[in-house]
């Protein structure tokens, strides 16, 4: 639990108010995880916004971010994507999609001795751009895919 | 109680790849039910990964991560016969952590 | 007319080429995306339930499914599906897998018929024991040849019947099985479409149900796969378990005898 | 020589045994519709009366090969005859209306309200507005149908007839009788028509 707690403490935005619910004995052991939760982030609807509620100034674009997607999905309750920095000190990969009612889908941390590469499935409510966030030696870079979502099946 | 999830961590060359699929309906909150009524939103928001006392992965996530999510990722340090330990919290508050054994590659 | 067809194939014969091409990338993109979703098939989650699912004791007689006899003997599990469906002379039917697990569940856990079809299908947050012991079943049987028995004479009759219903045409919108799935190389939006008076195509699309569908989240069965094929072809409700259900098994069984069983997939 | 007979022996039993134990056509026939009767459940919209075939559907289903030609001709000219046009003889209606029935793939089904309209699901079978890469290929491909055709009165009968009711010019064709089974209204129907021919609509771009 004690690692769980430093792990919090460390987490950027939020941690001072959860230091003191923590000290202020408000949180018990083990909620700890469920508050670490960036909600203005997630709030967010623009790419430009959900940077700014992730703490960057702003992103510019790079070719060292590596987007892999289908540039079709076959449906958009499922679209696999994986995303791969080859940006030194990567230290957080996020997926964004410009035409969620909400952009941000995810927000990944990478730990030194872990992969900038991370692979998840996403929902997609229709064909939008797909940004790849990712936040290395404490700047922020960007790389952008149009995913189109097509209908399917027999239509009822 | 959740699902137990499904864990996968081979030993690829000095990485260890890890392949997780987890039982949750990722409710966006959006949904209507068959009686039109809103179905409350339900998702993870946390998920960490683990592995000898150190942290490997964290994530936040929003409802836009799909139903029954799956994540792949890889780390290197890990070998045969160690743990990998996964937990998530979602925004209800209920909770589950898995383990698997790394296998050797 | 005439003159109209020959401006028209004139036209196409410019057109195609382009079309062509923008269709190809389509198909290919589709393709891709199909590859990149069988990384990870949910379907084990359902599978890992069944598994569960199958020794637990349920019912009156607070029995579990392990005595379960699929056709193999009782409580054989392994390569049950590619077998089914088949003839069983106690309850002297033919029956598929959810149809045998109904009259198991009837007389070894000594639940009502009505209680064992209770929840034939899940939903969102609304799991099925039926669902995830056929999905674990047929996980039973990965990598094995699709055999049903034919040496019966009921279960030569359901082939027959079920090949019948295949073909039977009725509904606001005339169709029948046949109208989607009688002809090669065709598709509804961009869902390629089993030929299934076909062998291969028949093996490729038996072979790959029970299916997790990416589309609704859940695992899917073939006899819902039949159900939702006749509400889309405007039918009335098809019966859980019903004996047109259990014909059109039987003949698209046949059809695909041979082929590697390759479920539960991943699908759209 | 002796093998010879003993294996056409063997086969000849096979054969009669295999007859013996195989029901007839009729027979399969007959235990299909018994079992259709039974296996279905009246839900929503859909009562077991959708069971009940009329002449076009028993026929085709008899003949899942295609009908013989006289048979054809006959059920094409008795279908032919139940088309109905617009009164107020206008068959062309707005291609924009078109296409949002072309895509819509709702109505009929168990589950539908009946009290909202029906889709036409072209798009399930027919490519027609190049805009839209998810299309089906049961039916031929409907792009430019119109810019070939041109928009004269007798290629608008036509359009308008072959969606009304398709079995008029293709015995057991594949396509839903959109009119005469009252799936689509004749007004909705008259937006398809824009959609195929109005040289506005994206069809014909």
């Amino acid at each position: 639990m004690d690692i769980k707690r430093r792990e919090v403490l460390k987490a950027g935005s939020g941690a001072g108010v959860l230091a003191l619910a923590a000290a202020a004995g408000l949180m018990k052991p083990g909620e700890a995880l469920a508050q670490e939760w960036n909600k203005a982030a997630f709030s967010t609807k623009s790419f430009a916004d959900t940077v700014k509620a992730l703490g960057g100034g702003g992103s510019t674009e790079s070719r060292d971010i590596q987007i892999t997607a289908p540039d079709i999905a076959e449906n958009g309750a499922v679209v696999p994507i994986s995303i791969e920095s080859r940006l030194a000190k990567t230290q957080a990969i996020a997926i964004m999609i410009e035409k969620n009612p909400n952009t941000l889908s995810a927000n990944f941390e990478i730990p030194a001795g872990t992969d900038p590469f991370v692979t998840t499935r996403v929902k997609m409510g229709e064909t939008s751009n797909v940004y790849a966030l990712v936040k290395a030696d404490g700047k922020y870079y960007h790389a952008v895919k149009e995913i189109k979502v097509t209908i399917g099946g027999c239509g009822g | 109680m959740a699902d137990a999830m499904r864990i996968r961590a081979n030993i690829v060359g000095d990485k260890v790849e890890v392949r997780v699929l987890m039982s949750h309906e990722m409710e966006t909150g959006q949904r209507k039910d068959a009686r039109g009524d809103i179905v409350p939103a339900h998702f993870i928001q946390n998920v960490t990964v683990t592995h000898a006392g150190k942290t490997v992965l964290s994530a936040q996530w929003g409802p836009a991560i799909s139903k029954n999510p799956f994540v792949h990722f890889r780390f290197k340090g890990g070998k045969p016969g160690e743990k990998v330990t996964i937990s998530w919290v979602d925004n209800q508050g209920d909770k589950r952590t898995d383990e698997a054994t790394i296998s050797g590659g | 007319m005439a003159k109209a067809i020959w401006i028209g194939f004139v036209a196409l014969a410019i057109a195609l080429p382009c079309f062509a091409r923008a269709q190809q990338d389509t198909q290919k993109e589709i393709e891709r995306y199909r590859e990149l979703l069988q990384d990870g098939n949910p379907s084990e989650l359902f599978e890992a339930r069944g598994a569960e699912h199958w020794k637990t004791k349920r019912g009156p007689k607070n029995a579990s499914l392990e005595r379960c006899d699929l056709g193999r003997g009782a409580g054989v599990v392994k390569g049950a599906y590619v077998q089914l469906p088949r003839y069983f002379a106690d309850t002297d039917k033919v029956q598929d897998l959810e149809s045998r697990l109904v009259s198991c569940m009837v007389a070894l856990q000594g639940l009502s018929s009505e209680e064992a079809k209770r929840r034939p299908y899940s939903g969102p947050g609304q799991p099925s024991v039926m669902a995830d012991l056929v999905a674990w079943i047929a996980s039973e049987s990965r990598g094995m040849r699709i055999a049903p028995p034919q040496s019966h004479p009921k279960e030569r009759l359901a082939y027959q019947v079920g090949e019948k219903i295949f073909y039977y045409r009725a509904g606001p919108h005339d169709f029948a099985c046949a109208t989607c799935h009688g002809e090669d190389n065709k598709r509804i939006r961009l869902q390629d479409l089993p030929n299934l008076t076909n062998a291969g195509d028949a093996q490729r699309a038996f072979g790959t149900w029970p299916a997790y569908r990416v589309s609704q989240g859940e695992v899917r069965s073939m006899q819902w796969r039949l159900y939702d094929c006749f509400r889309q072809q405007r039918f009335p409700e098809l019966e859980f378990t019903s004996d047109a259900a259990i014909a059109l098994i039987s003949f698209l069984a046949k059809q695909a005898e041979g082929g590697t069983f390759e479920a539960p997939a991943i699908k759209r | 020589m002796r093998l010879d007979v003993v294996a056409a022996a063997a086969l000849c039993a096979a054969m009669l045994f295999g007859c013996a134990t195989h029901a007839s056509d009729a027979e399969a026939e007959r235990a299909a519709l018994a079992m259709m009767q039974t296996s279905f459940r009246a839900q929503g919209q859909a009562g077991l009366d959708r069971l009940d075939r009329d002449e076009v559907q028993a026929l085709c289903s008899k003949h899942p090969n295609g009908l013989p030609r006289d048979l054809a001709e006959k059920l094409e000219k008795a279908q032919l005859a139940t088309i109905r046009y617009p009164a107020s003889g206008k068959l062309m209606g707005d291609w924009r209306e078109g296409e949002r029935i072309a895509q819509s793939g709702v109505g009929k089904q168990f589950n539908d309200d009946p009290s909202r309209p029906s889709g036409g699901n072209c798009y399930a079978c027919h490519r027609l507005s190049p805009q839209e890469l998810s299309f089906g290929t049961i039916g031929p491909s409907l792009y430019r149908f119109g810019e070939q055709r041109g928009t004269s009165d007798a290629i608008r009968r036509y359009a308008y007839g072959k969606i009304y009711n398709p079995e008029a010019f293709s015995a057991c064709s594949n396509m839903p009788r959109f009119g005469h089974n009252g799936i689509l209204t004749e007004e909705q129907i008259t937006h398809l028509v824009a959609l195929l021919l109005d040289p506005d609509s994206p069809v014909n771009k």
